[in-house]
């Protein structure tokens, strides 16, 4: 069995109004020195195939389908045998 | 690995160790209530048998400490086609239609997880409602706080709204109000509590019982997981701030799967209905008091096998399935023979729907896991938790309260009139309730903002009003005379819109029954609303209670939630809260004197509330609330709002703000008698033309009406007193109103 | 006309969008994400609500049912495609029209009225209004931001795509779009709810002439 | 300055309904082998400070009063200085 972590992220183009509102947020907390956030989503997908580089592909597959949106939306990931 | 199932009880603590070891008190069940346990079996109970007790036996679950209270609620009358007792009352409207509605209280949770608190606490009511056949149509919301200058508090505000919107957005049904209140004795208990109300044709209708021994019991929906374990018992203990970092697993609420859930329900029983004998909802201590709640209504017994019931995680013990709190579940006892139809709708919808037990005749409570029977007790003996006797007594700061009135200073009254208007507790909520969808199924006539929602009902002209109300502070100072007043104001509320009010729901919220000045609150409140409950013919079909609301012995104020529900004949007579033309001439309707203590301004200006609560009319408010109606089906109001919270004063100019006029009046009494506050008063604006007509009513009523002035197109809100005058600039007043608590949540 | 309401496990608003075109005694089916063929009918009307609760990105599962398939084939055939709100999200998912619904610029669902200007009163859906006419409409959405990219937007300024713009912007779209069409002019999706403001009754009938244009356009293209 | 990867996911005992509804959209898109899904949340924090240790603590800091929820969610993190 294979565990991908995917991590998809907003293109750069894009303001994250949650990260700015986070970013606002430390900041009436009183946090210093913070110059910029992000939020993005974080999936694991468990999945079983034939050998790392097909689950690979498979992976990709299924994260340009419908993890993400192109329009707005970049992605990287690790894959790890389990 | 082996695939070898070992068994998860393994790990359980023994019988003895149970007693030894006084497991069970960790659960809040007492050394008495053990023993008669152990009594009652002939022997000590196992892990499961324990487990299932400490739930059953929970306030929250029994009832035990405040049944004597709620016994002497007043619940019946011609509308009445279900009283307490099941998922939620039922009351005729007329053309073979039903209103459903109860009200329940989600206040632990929330404080632990303001979010899902809330959430889950919405998809608690819903089930309530649609697991007696009905389409829920509306859901309200009764909020309380501590002060907003607090982080904390802020963030729980934030949390609960965020909650609430979450679930009921996503579900589809309209919040069509509610209330909010801030007060220090909140602070580490906030409350919330949501209310929801349904339609039903009343041949579809159905309750929770068990009845036919050898029929099915089917689980539908939601896997079971290891969410809120126990929960009923955890919310049935008092807080201690210090144990605040020990939390237990909280439930996590998925709306999309109540939809589904809610749908196919629903869809179920118009198919099935012949088939469905009863429905009940997963709520507190989850499958273990559907199933032994609908047994016991019935008089008969049930068996139950675990190893069949839908999971998702491994390794659930007995204990945990039976105590699990997870969401969207429902059980259904289904008509032998007749399970595939009913299975196969649920099955369509994406949605577990399995056949986990039978309907037995003997009275047995029974479990079986894994091919052991892990639980066999009597149903009766465990759905009837021992009852303690304790005690009452009158509060001491009742006993020495002063008789006489608050005298407020408003020297500057422009000033007065302002800083009312930015109280928290006065202030516009708009800018936390818009986060709440209160449009959608498109049935929405009068939205959030005026004193009662209203939603029509399709293909009739009938239409139905409610609204929560309670002032806390009025049943702090007289817990009998709060509670008529409650009732009062909730029904002042409705019929500002048209409606007639024809029943209530409640949430009682209050500290350790185990004070006697807190259970003497309980009586007190629950009587005061049941002798205005009488007065108007609204009984109290349904409710809830929520005892150990306190952090570190401090006990919240009383907090007798009242919901009502209103009914409206005729649509075209819908009248709102607003001025609607400049030129309409306003009316006072009822008198006004010295009741300053427990008011906002006696707050405002002293940082508390003290003093004897001045003396209540009921009559008199119950006239006015008569002579309302009889304008409002006359045709002859344009616009009704009734006094609450900062008085004439602040009722005026919110009757000005959302269509921004002016006012020109001339008010009798003094200009602090601007600001005293008691309910059953109003403020009605009728067209010139119709002015004759509308005061040769007032000759004919008992109602004391008034002429104040009129309404005026130039934003100004000027008010000539007995002693001076209010002059201020609408807009001025409208921004005090609309900012205070944008700009608190902002700190 | 013949109109189908698609209802998604999730949806919410689908018999709000039924009884509005009842209202104007439009023939209409309730059809589910199952349906295959949508030939039959003149208009097909994705609504508003939480298709599989929203979960991932709104309206991203939903893009993959069947019906979302044929509703692709009738908008190629030229019928009328109407995404309203959680509709409008599918059919930017759907890449039936360009660019995509975020989070609300100040996050937090929003439910309100608000005044829309008509940009483009030639459109399918505004054929009886005039440019600038200002029309007060229910808005309750938390994914309302619209963006695509440069190229994009400037492409549906050019071609006049966009058909309602929000008179302030509530929820941080670019340019202040709220409602826009593919180039055909026959798909459209908007954030705004004229299916909730059709009856005075409720206080509000201002998005009546939403759809009395529809029915102008269907009436016309049967005429021709 | 520092860049802190911020990964939040359920605790186990915790539903998750996004995960659910993934898993089931995969399976009808045909993809093979999926065992479970999971949705969480990738946050990128850009912040300066005077060393790493003080930065990580920060992080820390800040995760656990703002980021997380601690009834449901759990964290991990990568910090890099950038
Ligand atoms: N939490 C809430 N949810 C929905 N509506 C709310 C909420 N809080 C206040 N409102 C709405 O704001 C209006 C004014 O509330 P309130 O001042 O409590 O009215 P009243 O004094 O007439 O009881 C009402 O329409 C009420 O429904
Ligand atoms: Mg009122």
């Amino acid at each position: 069995m294979y565990l991908a972590k995917i991590y998809v992220t907003y293109k750069p183009s894009i303001l994250d109004p949650q990260g700015v509102v986070i970013k606002s947020a430390l900041e009436r907390l009183e946090y210093q020195g913070i110059e910029d956030v992000s939020q993005g989503k974080y999936f694991q997908v468990k999945l079983t195939g034939a050998d790392k580089a097909a689950v690979a592909k498979e992976v990709e597959s299924l994260v340009e389908e419908l993890l993400i949106n192109h329009n707005t939306e970049t992605y990287t990931y690790d894959l790890e045998e389990i | 690995m082996s695939t070898q199932q070992t068994n998860p009880m393994a790990n359980e603590p023994s019988p003895d160790m149970i007693a030894e070891k006084r497991i069970y008190a960790d659960w809040g069940l007492t050394d008495h209530e053990y023993d008669l346990i152990v009594d009652h079996l002939g022997r000590r109970p196992n892990y499961t048998e324990a487990g299932i007790f400490s739930g059953m036996w929970s306030e929250h679950c029994s009832y035990k400490k405040s049944k004597p209270a709620l016994r002497k609620f007043w619940s019946k009358n011609e509308r009445v086609l279900q009283g307490p007792g099941e998922g939620a009352g039922i009351l005729d409207i007329g053309d073979g239609q039903a209103v459903v509605f109860k009200a329940e209280s989600h206040n632990h949770p929330s404080f632990v997880e303001p979010y899902e608190g809330a959430a889950t606490g919405v998809g608690g009511i819903l089930r309530d409602i649609f697991s007696m056949g009905a389409q829920p149509i509306a859901v309200l919301d009764s909020l309380r706080f501590g002060q907003l200058d607090n982080a904390k508090t802020r963030q729980i505000v934030d949390g609960v709204i965020a909650g609430i919107a979450g679930y009921g957005n996503a579900i589809g049904i309209p919040n069509l109000g509610g209330e909010i209140a801030f007060d220090e004795s909140y602070a580490g208990n906030p409350l919330v509590n949501v209310m929801s109300v349904g339609l039903v044709n009343q041949n579809e209708m159905k309750v929770g019982q068990a009845k036919g021994s050898g029929n099915t019991i089917i689980y539908v929906g939601a896997k079971t997981g290891r969410d809120g374990i126990n929960g009923a018992s955890f919310a049935s203990a008092e807080f201690s701030s210090t144990e605040e970092s020990d939390r237990s697993a909280v439930q996590v609420g998925d709306p999309f799967l109540e939809k589904l859930v809610m749908d196919a329900t629903i869809d179920a029983i118009k198919k099935y209905g012949k088939s469905i004998i009863g429905i009940q909802d997963m709520g507190a201590a989850g499958l273990l008091s559907s199933s032994s709640e609908m047994a016991s209504k019935a008089g008969t017994g049930i068996e139950l096998n675990l190893d069949l019931v839908p999971q998702r995680e491994a390794a659930l013990t007995p204990y945990e399935l039976m105590l699990s709190e997870s969401q969207e579940r429902m059980l259904l006892v289904v008509q032998k023979g007749e399970e595939q139809p009913v299975i196969d709708l649920f099955e369509k919808a994406g949605l577990d729907a399995v056949a986990v037990g039978t309907v037995t005749d003997d009275g047995r409570y029974r479990l079986n896991f894994h091919g052991e029977t892990v639980a066999d007790v009597d149903i009766d003996f465990l759905t009837n938790a021992p009852e303690p006797k304790l005690a009452q007594e009158e509060p001491a700061r009742l006993k020495e309260a002063s008789a006489s009135q608050y005298q407020p200073n408003v020297a500057d009254a422009n000033q007065v009139l302002l800083d009312l208007l930015a109280q928290p507790t006065i202030a516009s909520k708009a800018s936390l309730f818009r986060h709440f969808d209160s449009q959608v199924r498109a049935d929405t006539v009068v939205k959030p903002g005026g004193d009662a929602g209203v939603t029509r009902i399709r293909g009739t002209k009938k239409a139905l009003a409610m609204t929560t109300d309670v002032n806390s502070r009025y049943a702090y100072l007289n817990p009998f005379v709060g509670g008529q007043m409650a009732v009062t104001e909730a029904a002042s509320n409705l019929v500002t819109t048209g409606a007639l009010p024809i029943g209530m729901t409640d949430c009682l919220n209050f500290g350790s029954p185990d004070n006697p000045e807190v259970y003497y609150e309980l009586h007190q409140s629950v009587e005061g609303i049941t002798d205005m409950a009488k007065r108007l013919n609204t009984p109290v079909i349904s409710g809830n209670v929520s005892l150990y609301n306190e952090t570190d012995n401090k006990a919240i104020l009383p907090t007798a939630m009242v919901g009502m529900v209103g009914l409206i004949a005729d649509n075209k007579n819908i009248t709102r809260a607003e001025f609607q033309n400049d030129g309409d001439q306003v009316y006072l309707v009822g008198t006004i004197g010295d009741t300053f203590n427990g008011s906002e301004i006696q707050k405002m200006q002293t940082g508390e509330i003290a003093g004897q609560l001045a003396d209540f009319d009921v009559d008199a408010a119950q006239a006015n609330q008569d002579f309302v109606l009889q304008a409002i089906d006359a045709g002859l109001v344009t616009s009704a709002h009734d006094l609450s919270e900062g008085g004439l004063g602040v009722a005026l100019a919110e009757a000005t703000f959302p269509n921004d006029f002016g006012l020109q009046a001339d008010f009798a009494g003094t200009t602090a008698q601007l600001f005293a506050e008691v309910p059953g008063r109003f403020v009605l604006s009728v067209p010139s033309k119709q002015a004759t007509a509308f005061e040769q009513k007032m000759t004919e009523t008992k109602a004391v009406v008034a002429k104040l002035g009129q309404v005026t197109k130039d934003t100004v809100i000027a008010i000539q007193t007995k002693d001076g005058q209010v002059t201020v600039d609408q807009k001025a007043a409208k921004a005090s109103y609309q900012n205070a608590i944008p700009q608190l949540m902002a700190e | 006309m013949k109109a189908a309401v698609i209802t998604f496990p999730g949806s919410n608003c689908d018999m709000d969008m039924y009884h509005a075109l009842e209202s104007f005694d439009v023939d209409v089916d309730l059809l589910d994400d199952q349906a295959s063929d949508l030939s039959a009918y003149d208009a097909i009307f994705i609504p508003g609500g939480f298709s599989y609760g929203d979960y991932l990105r709104s309206g991203a599962v939903a893009k993959f049912s069947p019906a979302m398939d044929a509703v692709k084939v009738a908008a190629e055939n030229g019928q009328l495609v109407v995404g309203i709100c959680n509709g409008f999200q599918i059919l930017t998912e759907a890449g039936l029209l360009p660019g995509q619904l975020l989070v609300n610029e100040q996050p937090g669902f929003i439910c309100d009225e608000v005044n829309l200007v008509v940009e483009n009163p030639d459109s399918n859906f505004t054929n009886t209004m005039s440019k600038g006419d200002v029309l007060k409409v229910p808005i309750a959405h938390g994914e309302g931001n619209y963006v695509t990219d440069e190229v994009t937007l400037k492409e549906l300024e050019d071609n006049h795509q966009v058909i309602f713009r929000y008179q302030e912007n509530v929820n941080g779209s670019m340019n202040k779009i709220a409602g826009i069409t593919n180039k055909a002019g026959n798909v459209y999706g908007m954030m705004p709810h004229p299916e909730r403001a059709v009856d005075a009754l409720t206080g509000n009938d201002s998005g009546r002439a939403f759809f009395e244009s529809l029915l102008h356009a269907v009436d016309q293209k049967a005429r021709a």
